[in-house]
């Protein structure tokens, strides 16, 4: 494929054409040819997908860019001298800035925006206990990405390398202030993919809310994140089996939101419904919570989608477009969808209007025009308005906070859909060689193989858990609330 | 003395404590809670969870007055409480021992 | 006028300067002298006022520039063949960085930032109403605006181009990967733009909060954005009218806050004041929420008033120091008044104040100094506490939320007095050309034909509303409120 | 030494490092050597750290700077004499960008980020009071700052000048949109550094509060600046003693958070402990707020400690890390200690352990390594713990909301250990010339007189205004309530 | 008429309102409060802070009945709002003199 | 059996639990609110709007008790929420006819 997203590897990465790419930026990198072609090659190594998806707009073929430099080392052989003598720097203070801002909007998204989110919906004697397990969790992967995680999703590894990376940067190893990828310094990137192992296992703790032990999330979230994100990451954007199968992901459709929506629900169906479920009033104790949450989600999810240009750049410009319009078309459909036929917009219909557009937006969101953006939320938001609604209410499951209902099925229809609405005709960013077939069919491989992964696997991580400790509190924790028998403490005392 | 409790609709308090207060009243204590009775109450939607609500919101009083003001502080609450729609509330009169003034020991209607 | 805003487009385009405006930037855009004309023609088509303005301390001459470019030109034959060939973007990364947080900066100025400071001033039964209407008006407006609204402020409107644009680029037709606005990505300025147009309709719903029908706020929202706010846009800053008379308007004082606050009050008056209304205690439900919103208005007000110098330059700086010290001085301003004339120094007339202080260094923002700016917050912050506070209970309206004595009222203030405090005499930009008395005349021009336009078309909007389907809920509904009655919720379940 | 912050101005600056470092960023700051030599003189008059510590990486020798520079010079004569004709720009967008980001981060961490992180731990009927004291403090430091604040820390204070900078710069005289320090606008310097001074006496706030009279507090405010707040930025940001001591302070440890600490102590025992303590339960109102506020305060540190790299490069990429890092740590160990020890894991817990490790890595934030950044954490968590617990209890003062037991005394573990983890042994930055021994001494030097510096002024100041106005209000109103009888309002009516 | 009082668990609010309807209640009015009594409360830790809460959550219920179904109504609530476990809360009957519905100003049973 | 209704100032709370205890008192229910009386209220001002707030938060307290020990429960609160300002509050007493306890079924002075 010809589309990369910022996170991905492309299956052959066309060297010279990144050289160039990296030419064309700032003085300070203007080298002659030689010089060039090394650090394509080395660029081409980790990620050229981000100096590739900067650039897509721009594309000048390898030789004038020799040209370039050739004229330019000729007039100015002390210049050489000088890239020759010193490290040379391929940073760039924009893009680095804008990753900077990603970085901490993907923060922002988990803690306060998720933990709100989540925890508005709650009854309030459980408030606590989803902030503190969302909290928890974007702590602990953070250690565990700087310890092993990084390491796993973007080495190389070896013989294993379609399903994970190695060791080679275990405790960050060989990562130092002159190392970099792309544009940026490559602690900004260590930062930025952090935020997203950070958020994914968050994403998931909303389908079994209400009832699992601390202790047992504590266990889940470093083994889940090792086990499942990880290799998942490294499949496909460090280089793996689903980046080389063309499936595209832009900000972590697959990744991300098909996987924490199916370990969610793997969660919800092994502890078990909630007392009282479909019985007694299980109201949101405060919207007003889940109003904020869901804004900081919307606001944090430009980090989320436009970081994942990994550059300032009219990619990330196309994404800050697509994550405004698909996201208030999902809500308004929602919220129209839901008027008619439940009789009342309600608040929390169109602020999961939004969660879910946001979603489905995420995959694609590059890759499709402003109206193929326009199109994918009208067809997200009613979407997951059924499955939400009708289908849940069929099935009986209990998950929770619809974490199947949004980050699932919307997850799904944005990587479906991503390989319809970047058709050309359609608006969208595919090139003459764009074929709606076999992009479809490579999405539909990704989604398939995402499902089996993380379902098979976070099946068998909760029932380890499950045996060795158990998943669920007493009933009668679970009656008084998690706040007080778990943490101690209680949400509002006003 | 008689122990007096009335639950009203919440918008008519201001109302009722001035009618009360007309009459001599000089104390009362309100309390929030939510009734059941014939106003039917409302459903509530979130995603796909219906939730008929059977309660509705509603304050309640209680004074302690003389033996001679109950029947007019009856009257007084009716009156100012009163919009004629169902789910207006109730009065209901209790017989009481006794009253004491916490900060000065009087007791009775001294109390008061 | 020689001080045009980022969003405004200066009568008569100065081509030269704007081109080497765009050469003293990176190397990608240095260009032989013919390109560089060429380039500036096309930037001074739509909007050179943005790279204008982030020049402004920068200025040199034009021939200067050519004669760098002409030196460069000799040394780089092969840059002059690359550039001929290939496309050269004029995208600064850092500038496209600046817009992007800007962008959504302006978005969570409206959620959850202007949701919550309007949410936490109404009582707790109509709560969740008002986050609902403001969350709706943002997604519906940021639909319209790729539909036509874009097109309707920013294209050239032919015949009418005096009061609106035309429908070249409905549905963003035209626009892609590689069109630039300025130093940006063209996608980021719509985004940018699109974020102004969604919260300038939100802040009118507080003039009629508690008692409007969530059905007749639908409606308003787009017909008011169509009728009103898309052609004021094109007025101000897309070469109507407003430019051409010479009244400055740095980030929007008259388009967003005079804009709103009329709308505001008329819908105010034509819906009728709320039931108790100078009777009942209508106290803020929350004043914890309302100080949040505050706060992020304030922190988001960067992008609104740095981000409209469309670039990270000197100009962005001046303002973000206004907005830090404008903002303090009305705050502190109110506070102190209230303090003397009430009792008691109040949180929210300590908010009301930074928020009026916000308002009223809007259309000043990079315009004057420092020192003028806490000037006009010292007077923005006590003149909106005479109007909340006494000039309302005289009249008797019911603005519920004071949208009418803090927007306008802030925004008259701020948009007259940069026509005092722009005086080089007194620390502002304006140059030795600068006359008081002509850019007062334009400046209450600008103020006044303002007024009109909203009035009047404002009315008509709301009289055809209340034709078609009624502005007010029941009494009934009213008194158990919007939320339970109009979204079938409740904003607290503690 | 030789690794200074952003903030910092070396003993000795290497004026020809420094026009290397400035001329190897864009064309426009490429000058003959004799224009370098000047820049370098000039910018290294205030802040020459500033660009400084952005090179740590990329440091080139001067003679090849010189080189370059007359390579170029040669082939562009028209560029010389453009240079030499026109005022020349050292602003680098990208920085520029970043520094804005960064600047309202600070403020965000202000408000609504410590307020609500303050005000969720106070009883609901002071709820108010917290925010008002927190948003007034703000509002007074930023107008102080462009008074005289600004001046005080960052200009020559002649022969005082060690312990406090002058009057050169009183009402910002002499900023102008031409200003530059390092890449940056000087406006956006200022206004960066405001939101700094704005945060230091909000902090100490926490100490005292729920009993303070708001008139005391909003006397301390701008005495405390002025005598303890703008010195200490000088002497340790500005070039004054503890600069040519060499203590390192990245972001602040010791001018903000142990001096914000001790003052807040000092205010504590003053006005004495709050009705109750010891007996009724003072537990928090509202822990659902303290978790946004810490959350807020944790996305906003970035803009505090990598915007101290005062660029967006690999040092604010490290900074960071760094800051994600140690601070997920910190949260993590408070947690599972007070697990192990008190039997439950608390909300309160975690968010206070993130706190605490967001303290300590801030005067370390870019000088050690992820690893010794997770140490660091790992040490303040428990450290912190047993402070906020134990020894308050034994000692039986009331530190309302343990802004000694946090922030002094996470500040005190950073500033030392920065000593330790900056060996390069442990993964720190410190080079060949490092030794722990003396970098150790520095440090504790710098604490100690921080200590002494504060404390001793804190004590003047709070005694005072005792005499003049009375520190605390009576009993009956600290019982009633803050909000109502100071501030006249009421946090909720649900 | 009688005056009955019921202090139960939170959670059993809708089976003991289901059981009075069930016997021809027809009103009643409900609040929240903390009770203390022999189920403990719990321990609360704030940073150093440890606070034992010896009150726990409770629903108030009072209802007016007329006499006859007096037995039958506390046998109701009795039945629906136990679990055995301690804490399951108390009953409490009171006389009463009188009864007024605001709306109508009807009095006596037929006020309920 | 009596039935005892205390309104006190909320931060006499735990004093006065301890009171009852003392003298054997083995369960209550709390419940918050706002009273009206002699204590005058505060005014609240929101931008141009004053509010004068007549009602003051109080708590209210109910106990059953067997008859001998109603006096010595009446004296006891007396004693612990008195501060001897004006607001400390009041105490009724009201008769009663029943007390059951739901867990066990137990009545009379063996439920309480
Ligand atoms: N038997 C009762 N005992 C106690 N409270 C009652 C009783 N019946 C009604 N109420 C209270 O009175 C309120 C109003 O009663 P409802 O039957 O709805 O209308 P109306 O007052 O018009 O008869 C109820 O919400 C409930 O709180
Ligand atoms: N004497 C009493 N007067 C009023 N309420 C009481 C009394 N004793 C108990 N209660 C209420 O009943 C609740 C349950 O009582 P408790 O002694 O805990 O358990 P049990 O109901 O099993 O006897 C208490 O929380 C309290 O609210
Ligand atoms: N007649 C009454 N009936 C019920 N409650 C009363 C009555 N009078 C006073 N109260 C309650 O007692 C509280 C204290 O009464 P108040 O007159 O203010 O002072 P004091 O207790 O010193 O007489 C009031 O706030 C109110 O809640």
């Amino acid at each position: 494929m010809n589309l990369p997203s910022a996170h991905q590897t492309p299956p052959s990465p066309t060297s010279k054409k990144e050289g160039f790419s990296m030419i064309h930026r700032s003085p300070s990198r203007w080298r002659p040819s030689g010089l060039a072609a090394a650090a394509a090659a080395s660029a081409a190594g980790l990620l050229p997908g981000l100096a590739r998806a900067q650039e897509l707009s721009q594309e000048v073929s390898a030789e004038i860019a020799a040209a370039v430099a050739a004229a330019l080392a000729a007039a100015q052989p002390a210049a050489e001298a000088a890239a020759e003598a010193a490290p040379v720097s391929g940073i760039d203070s924009g893009d680095t800035a804008f990753m900077a801002i990603s970085t901490l909007l993907v923060l922002m998204m988990s803690i306060p925006g998720l933990a709100l989110f989540y925890g508005g919906m709650v009854r309030s004697k459980n408030m606590l206990s989803v902030l503190t397990q969302v909290l928890a969790t974007v702590c602990i992967a953070c250690v565990v990405w700087v310890f092993w995680g990084y390491s796993m999703a973007f080495t190389d590894g070896g013989g294993l390398n379609d399903y994970v990376g190695g060791f080679d940067k275990l405790f960050l190893r060989g990562v130092d202030l002159a190392s970099e990828t792309g544009t940026m310094p490559e602690y900004m990137f260590v930062a930025f993919q952090m935020t997203f192992a950070a958020i994914t296992p968050a994403l998931a703790l909303g389908s079994f809310a209400e009832r699992m032990k601390f202790k047992a999330i504590v266990l889940f979230v470093p083994i889940w994140l090792t086990l499942v994100y990880f290799p998942m990451a490294h499949m496909v954007w460090g280089g793996g089996l689903l980046a080389q199968w063309g499936a595209l992901d832009f900000a972590g459709g697959t990744v991300v939101h098909i996987n924490a929506g199916v370990a969610g629900l793997i969660g919800a169906l092994m502890v078990g419904p909630r007392l009282g479920f479909g019985k007694e009033h299980l109201a949101p104790h405060s919207l007003t919570m889940t109003m904020i949450g869901a804004s900081l989600l919307w606001v944090g999810w430009f980090g989320f989608n436009a970081g994942s240009a990994a550059a300032a750049n009219g990619v990330a410009a196309l994404a800050t477009v697509n994550t405004l319009v698909a996201t208030a078309a999902a809500g308004l459909a929602w919220l129209f969808v839901e008027w008619t036929v439940k009789g009342h917009p309600s608040l929390l219909g169109l602020v999961s209007g939004v969660i879910g557009g946001l979603v489905a937006i995420t995959p694609a969101a590059a890759f499709v025009g402003p109206m193929g953006a326009v199109a994918l939320g009208l067809i997200a938001g009613p979407v997951c308005f059924v499955f939400c609604t009708t289908v849940k209410n069929r099935l009986k499951y209990d998950d929770s906070l619809d974490v199947f209902g949004v980050h699932f099925i919307g997850g799904v229809i944005g990587a479906v859909l991503t390989g319809v609405f970047m058709a050309p005709g359609l608006g969208g960013q595919g090139d003459e060689s764009f074929s709606m077939g076999s992009q479809l069919y490579a999405q539909i491989e990704g989604v398939v193989f995402t499902i089996l992964w993380s379902g098979v696997l976070s099946f068998l991580i909760f029932k380890l858990i499950d045996l060795v400790i158990g998943l669920r509190v007493d009933a009668d924790k679970e009656r008084e609330g998690l706040d007080l028998t778990e943490h101690g403490e209680r949400a509002w005392n006003l | 003395m008689k122990f007096i409790i009335a639950i009203i609709k919440p918008f008519k308090l201001e109302e009722t404590r001035e009618a009360l207060t007309a009459i001599g009243v000089t104390g009362m204590f309100v309390s929030e809670g939510k009734g059941f009775g014939r106003q039917s109450g409302h459903t509530e939607i979130y995603r796909g969870a219906e939730y008929a609500v059977t309660f509705v919101p509603k304050l309640r009083l209680e004074l302690m007055v003389a033996d001679d003001l109950a029947d007019r502080a009856v009257e007084a609450i009716r009156g100012a409480a009163q919009t004629g729609r169902i789910g207006d509330g109730k009065i209901f009169v209790l017989d009481a021992l006794q009253a004491t003034r916490i900060r000065t020991g009087e007791t009775g209607e001294d109390a008061l």
